[in-house]
């Protein structure tokens, strides 16, 4: 039944058959189009300058036109003691408050997770998602309000139970770790909402398999939970930890950065320089530094990501 | 071969280094039901698609109608596809996805129903043409699917693995089904599957795919009484097929269970003996080959009954009807005699699996 | 852009102000050049508010004469020529607060340039400057032993004052007046008509001038004036001469002044009288806004940062971060010399150890 | 062992009725602060700073009205509305088509792109806003609808992109095979086929980014203006009244912000999840 093949057809056979033409290498990228445009303009475009304007002193309330004054903006800000203090306090202040956000929020992801059809569910959690969601603005200020010795409720209640009145936010000892409990409250939220996800990873089965089995508790997370819920995790853990990096209406409204510069984070410092001071070079060089850590903790959990891919793979 | 409704010349595919199809060529001609049988993960999908035009080949050509169709979209090839998964629109009502071939062509309010009235009653689905796939069991989904495959008017179709899957019922139902449609269409079926089973049941004309080609097509009988190559023995037919080693010397077949002498000319070297399990009987017969037996495992298909036996230096498969109460008996008793006939015992070059010859006489 | 052009073309605009404060603080840039960039919008000037309904309380008058022999006073006429020491003495005697009454309120808050203007009078009172304006020197200047004094003391209301007297500013100095939990408050007179509410009535309230140290005082000026954007197109600067004439009418000032709490500066609505009669801060605020009698402080494009380094160091020593007034001032005068010098306003290089400095 | 020591949905009842109780004592005390700042907002201007705090009061919606009738606040609540709504969809649009590009045809590249668009939020956004006001100012983009929708549609890509790729990846390709079989063209697979079974990716697309961007307040500051600011801006720009806090206004602000976002919390929950997972868990909450 094979078909009787001409001389015409053995010679077409030589030659690989014509590439049609590729529509959809052309189309992917025309798909792209629009987002690759937006990026370009609105992200491209505002890094390369900022990069630029890095190797510049250049400040607005100053006549002088910029001076290209290469790596000078990068060696003040390393100089700078006070700054380099404000980045240490950041980090200190991002470990604290991301700590204790993820384990209550662990904690409290659980409770919600083993009570899967408690009354008012629903509700419950829409009320416990609420802080996260309201502008920093009105939140911080009423935080202000609440902590505030002479009208704030707290201050009320604390001497009503026969404390003495407390004044969170100017005590130079108390204002830091008052931050990280408001921080904490604004934010728990997040990380247990990203622990009920993460459990939700984790196929019921195995669950099931485990509880028949009365594995140890611990064995339980180590060997079932924590291999699907961990990237989930690990990217709660990641967003919170750059978005705590980038703190700015929490200190800017309730401490100003103070008392002194106790709370002083720099982002916050970054503002001033850039709003305040106008020092567009300075503050592009502080920005850079800080696009550099951001980048360095995202290429972190992809790496860890992509490690789970190709796991995946080879399994 | 004009004729042939679809004609595959020298298809290759490899991805990276590893080759995928080589040189794979067939035709089939127009109002044939042809199953392409193979094993899984000899390429029945890959060529699925070059068929299909969701790939491209690397080299060799697909010709539809007897035209060039290469490099043509897939949407411009005119076949009739039903997908190995369902792939049936979620959001669609089952009216609705299998009027969607039909949509796609523009076709008018009245062609549309008039096909989905054909196809419905064709596959008895008429009843769930307003559910959504969602409420469907996966025997009405694959009905659905076929229905929708079916429903786009033309002469060719491609039915990848539809039944995979599926219940053992519901797949004789619609294996019935599916010769009934192609029979009352008319038209050219193409149907892919791993089940030789289904191809039994199915085909008209069988291709046997193995290694990345086509080993051997025909007719359904006589590619199965007559394989050319190990490889049909090995995919069609079901129980598999009983393999024994052995050397081909001046033609004569030696192994360590038997040597008979057969008609072959011009090979000697390593070759395998390949009888089907129906050609191994029970008894003694005079001009056959016979051995003795003990029965190590019975295995209860419904019907009929698969014996692994025992024999001098392997194991055999034996195929008795449930209701043959002497066979039954027989194999429950310790002192087992059985036979082959010689004819029915094939011998294939080990290397290459051509087939070389059968056996003629005992030694 | 130049207000000179503005008033060139427009010379209605250009009105004779009650001092030359007022065109020092609000127009001339840079100082003493006589070029005239801005309008005068709201000129503030410093004073205290004091519960007059507190200090007239026969009882209290007698409580305070049995305690310290001498005759509290109630009266305008006396209080706007009173002594710091004397003004403490009063505070003191009404500091309660295990009654929920605060002696007095200031502000010392690190937001914007609140804690420096309430710090200035004492030091610009007692002899302290700032810096000098001829070199653009603030090392050695500001950290001087009187500027350390004064912050010593002005710190040091800190005991008749709510233990978050350090987060201190305009706002929060309103609330604990006006719910009357302090007997008196350092406010900026402008915000005057919001010194008090239902819970302190206006006529419960007097305001005075800045007391005096040893007879001496000079404030800090607030408020803030009208500029126009270089950068307008001409329908937009049309609009803005437009607004500016509309707010010198008589008849928006008489709004402004009467129906908002508003306070009169040109030479015009301080002689008028109806002025002074609506409300008891526009006297001491006419009286502060008098030749010499309040003081702005450095007209400089770096403002914003050398204000920004000397909150931080200010405010830290009032929390208690910083431990002595002495390395507040340091530490301001020194980075300040430093934003100086490298903007190239001084020739005077920082200490050598700024880089180091903390607070 | 007690059996309530493992990770699975409990069923035992004296457990059950802890759990219930522990968790909706946290929901109350996570809500304390915000129930503050409606009680507030409820409460006679005069009495907010009240020692000891009033709990018992005649709640007043005249803080509520007064706060809407208070200058532009209405005009910025609706064009706070008008930018992010209109970007959001424009955003997802867009990350659509990118999203399928990326998820079918994994052009070059594919892992850094996806890496670039997410990266570009974790950049401190006091350090972007000096460019884009320049750069707003050279294309007369400042104080206008076209320019924040621009930026804001900008904004709302990456996460997008992220989420409905993952949704994209969840759909077989058989659909599309299928289509493209039947001789459908590109868009109609796209939009008729695959789109509409990415329907809660779209949702958890839209609601994870309309939170952000009904949050956002310094481009909104720093872009707009009189015309488009927004309501977090006319929040921040109008907290003080007279020089201090005006804690009513604050309150009833806050609380009109909070009712929608609530609201949208309630019956989108599902989907606040699996926005925030981009789209690698679908399952409820």
């Amino acid at each position: 039944m094979v078909s009787q093949t001409s001389a015409k057809f053995e010679e077409s056979l030589k030659e690989r058959p014509k590439k049609r033409p590729d529509k959809n290498r052309k189309l992917s990228w025309l798909l792209l189009a629009p987002v690759l445009a937006f990026f370009a303009l609105l992200n491209v475009l505002p890094t390369l300058w900022m990069l630029g304007l890095s190797f510049y002193d250049y400040t607005l309330t100053s006549y002088k036109a910029p001076t290209f004054t290469g790596l000078t903006n990068y060696s003040d800000f390393v100089k700078n003691e006070q700054l380099s203090a404000s980045v240490s306090r950041t980090f200190i202040f991002l470990i604290l408050a991301v700590i204790a956000q993820t384990l209550l929020g662990i904690l409290i992801g659980v409770f919600f997770w083993k009570n899967d059809k408690m009354p008012g569910r629903r509700l419950a959690l829409t009320l416990f998602f609420t802080p996260m969601v309201v502008t920093p603005i009105a939140t911080a200020l009423f935080w202000k309000l609440m902590l505030d010795p002479t009208f704030g409720v707290v201050n009320y209640m604390l001497t009503s139970l026969g404390f003495s009145r407390t004044d969170f936010l100017t005590s130079s000892t108390l204002a830091f770790p008052t931050l990280i409990v408001v921080d904490t409250w604004m934010w728990t939220p997040f990380m247990a909402l990203m622990t009920l996800a993460a459990l939700g990873s984790v196929p019921k089965a195995e669950l099931e398999a485990a509880a028949i089995d009365r594995l140890p508790i611990w064995r339980q997370i180590t060997s079932v939970i924590w291999p699907h819920a961990k990237f989930i995790l690990m990217l709660g853990i990641l967003l919170r930890s750059i978005d705590a990096f980038k703190t700015m209406d929490l200190t800017y409204i309730m401490t100003n950065g103070g008392p002194g510069d106790t709370t002083e984070l720099i982002a916050l410092s970054l503002y001033r320089f850039a709003f305040k001071s106008f020092k567009l070079g300075y503050s592009s060089a502080v920005s850079v530094f800080l696009l550099f850590i951001a980048i360095a903790l995202t290429a972190i959990y992809l790496y860890i990501l992509n490690a789970k891919k190709k796991a995946e793979q080879t399994e | 071969m004009t004729n042939s409704s679809l004609e595959i010349r020298e298809l290759s595919k490899s991805y990276g280094s590893k080759p995928i199809l080589s040189k794979l060529s067939f035709a089939i001609p127009s109002d044939d039901f042809a199953v392409i049988c193979g094993k899984p993960g000899n390429g029945k999908s890959v060529l699925v698609r070059l068929i299909m035009g969701l790939e491209e080949a690397d080299s060799g050509k697909v010709l539809v109608r007897g035209e060039d169709v290469t490099n043509s979209e897939p949407g411009s090839r005119n076949i009739g596809y039903i997908p190995q998964t369902f792939a049936l629109v979620p959001h669609f009502s089952v009216q609705k996805n299998i009027e969607y071939p039909l949509e796609l062509l523009n076709a008018s309010k009245e062609e549309k129903a008039e096909a989905v009235e054909r196809v419905a009653e064709l596959l008895k689905i008429t009843d769930l043409l307003a559910k959504k796939p969602e409420q469907l069991s996966g025997g009405q989904k694959q009905r659905v699917a076929i229905a929708r495959g079916l429903a786009k008017p033309t002469d060719v179709y491609l039915l990848d693995d539809p039944l995979v899957g599926l219940d053992f019922k519901l797949r004789e139902r619609l294996i019935d089904d599916l010769r009934v449609s192609q029979e009352k269409l008319g038209v050219t079926f193409l149907y892919v599957t791993s089940d030789s089973l289904e191809a039994l049941q199915l085909a008209k004309t069988v291709l046997v795919l193995a290694n990345g080609t086509i080993v051997q097509q025909g007719p359904l009988a006589d590619v199965y009484d007559n394989p050319t190559n190990i490889s049909t023995l090995d995919t069609l037919g079901f129980p598999e097929a009983n393999l024994i080693s052995g050397e081909v010397k001046n033609s004569v077949f030696e192994s360590s269970t038997f040597s008979i002498k057969t008609n072959i000319k011009g090979y000697s070297g390593p070759a395998v003996a390949g009888i089907r399990p129906e050609s191994v009987l029970l008894g003694k017969s005079p001009d056959a080959v016979v051995l003795k037996a003990q029965v190590t495992l019975m295995e209860n298909l419904g019907s009929e009954i698969v014996s692994y036996l025992k024999v001098p230096g392997t194991m055999l498969k034996l195929v008795v009807s449930r209701t043959d109460n002497e066979a039954i008996k027989a194999l429950n008793s310790n002192e087992l005699s059985i036979f082959m006939k010689l004819p029915s015992i094939k011998i294939f070059n080990k290397q290459s699996g051509q087939w070389v010859g059968n056996g003629v006489s005992l030694v | 852009m130049k207000a000179d052009d503005v008033f060139a073309a427009n010379p209605e605009l250009d009105i004779e102000p009650f001092s030359s404060l007022v065109k020092n603080t609000y127009q001339v840039y840079p100082d003493g050049s006589g070029i005239r960039w801005g309008f005068p919008q709201m000129p503030d000037t410093q004073g205290v508010f004091l519960r007059k309904d507190m200090l007239e309380d026969p009882k209290e008058q007698a409580a305070f004469k049995q305690k310290t022999g001498k005759d509290l006073p109630s009266t305008y006429e006396v209080l706007s020529n009173i002594e710091f020491d004397d003004l403490v003495e009063i505070i003191e005697f009404f500091h309660r607060p295990a009654k929920g009454m605060y002696g007095t309120a200031l502000m010392y808050s690190k937001e914007y340039d609140f804690f420096s203007c309430a710090y200035y009078p004492f030091a610009y009172s007692t002899g302290g400057k700032i810096w000098d304006p001829e070199t653009n020197n603030v090392y050695g200047i500001l950290n001087s032993p009187e500027n350390e004094k004064a912050m010593e003391q002005f710190v040091g209301l800190k005991k008749y004052q709510p233990a978050n007297f350090a987060a201190f500013g305009i706002g929060d100095m309103i609330d604990l007046f006006t719910q009357g939990k302090a007997f008196s408050a350092w406010q900026w007179l402008a915000v005057g008509k919001f010194m008090s509410s239902d819970k302190v009535p206006a006529d419960k309230v007097i305001s005075i001038p800045l007391p005096k140290w040893k007879g001496n005082l000079i404030g800090a000026m607030g408020g803030q004036p009208w500029v126009i954007n270089a950068f307008n197109d001409d329908d937009h600067m049309r609009v803005a001469v437009d607004v500016l004439k509309w707010w010198y009418t008589k008849e928006t000032q008489d709004k402004f002044i009467k129906e908002n709490g508003g306070l009169p500066w040109s030479a015009e609505g301080a002689a008028n009288p109806e002025y002074l009669e609506v409300a008891h801060y526009v006297k001491p605020f006419l009286y502060m806004l008098e030749e010499g009698r309040s003081q702005d402080f450095w007209h400089l494009p770096e403002y914003a940062e050398m204000l920004a380094v000397q909150q931080a160091a200010f405010n830290g020593y009032a929390t208690g971060q910083v431990k002595t007034a002495k390395e507040a001032l340091e530490y301001a005068a020194a980075k300040q010399q430093q934003i100086l010098y490298k903007a190239g306003r001084t020739e005077t290089p920082p200490p050598d150890n700024v880089d180091s400095l903390k607070i | 062992m007690s059996r309530s020591l493992n990770f699975k949905p409990s069923n035992d009842r004296a457990t059950k009725i802890t759990l219930t109780f522990a968790c909706w004592t946290t929901a109350i005390l996570f809500f304390l602060p915000i129930a503050w700042i409606i009680a507030t907002a409820l409460k006679p201007k005069n009495t907010v700073l009240d020692i000891p705090p009033k709990v018992l009061f005649v709640p007043t919606l005249q803080n509520l009205i007064d706060a809407l009738s208070f200058s532009n606040t209405l005009s910025y609540f609706i064009n706070s509305i008008i930018y992010s709504s209109i970007a959001v969809l424009l955003a997802i649009l867009v990350s659509f088509l990118a999203a399928y590009s990326f998820s079918r045809f994994k052009p070059a590249g594919t892992d850094f792109l996806m890496f670039l668009l997410l990266s570009t939020r974790f950049v401190p956004a006091a350090a972007f806003v000096i460019p884009f006001f320049q750069l707003f100012n050279i294309l007369k983009l400042k104080d206008s609808f076209l320019g924040l929708i621009i930026f804001y549609t900008m904004f709302s890509i990456p996460f997008s992109v992220w989420i409905l790729k993952g949704f994209i990846d969840g759909v077989s390709t058989k659909f599309d095979e299928t289509g493209l079989v039947y001789g459908a063209k590109r868009p109609h697979i796209m939009f008729k086929l695959v789109l509409p079974q990415v329907r809660s990716g779209l949702v958890a697309a839209f609601v994870f980014n309309i939170i952000f961007v009904w949050n956002e307040f310094l481009f909104n500051f720093q872009l707009g203006g009189l015309k488009t600011y927004g309501i977090p801006v006319g929040l921040f720009t109008s907290i003080t009244k007279g020089g201090q806090v005006d804690w009513s206004f604050v309150a009833s602000i806050g609380t009109l912000y909070v009712l929608p976002l609530a609201l949208v919390i309630y019956f989108f929950q599902r989907y606040l999840l699996v926005g925030l997972t981009f789209g690698t868990v679908r399952g409820e909450v």
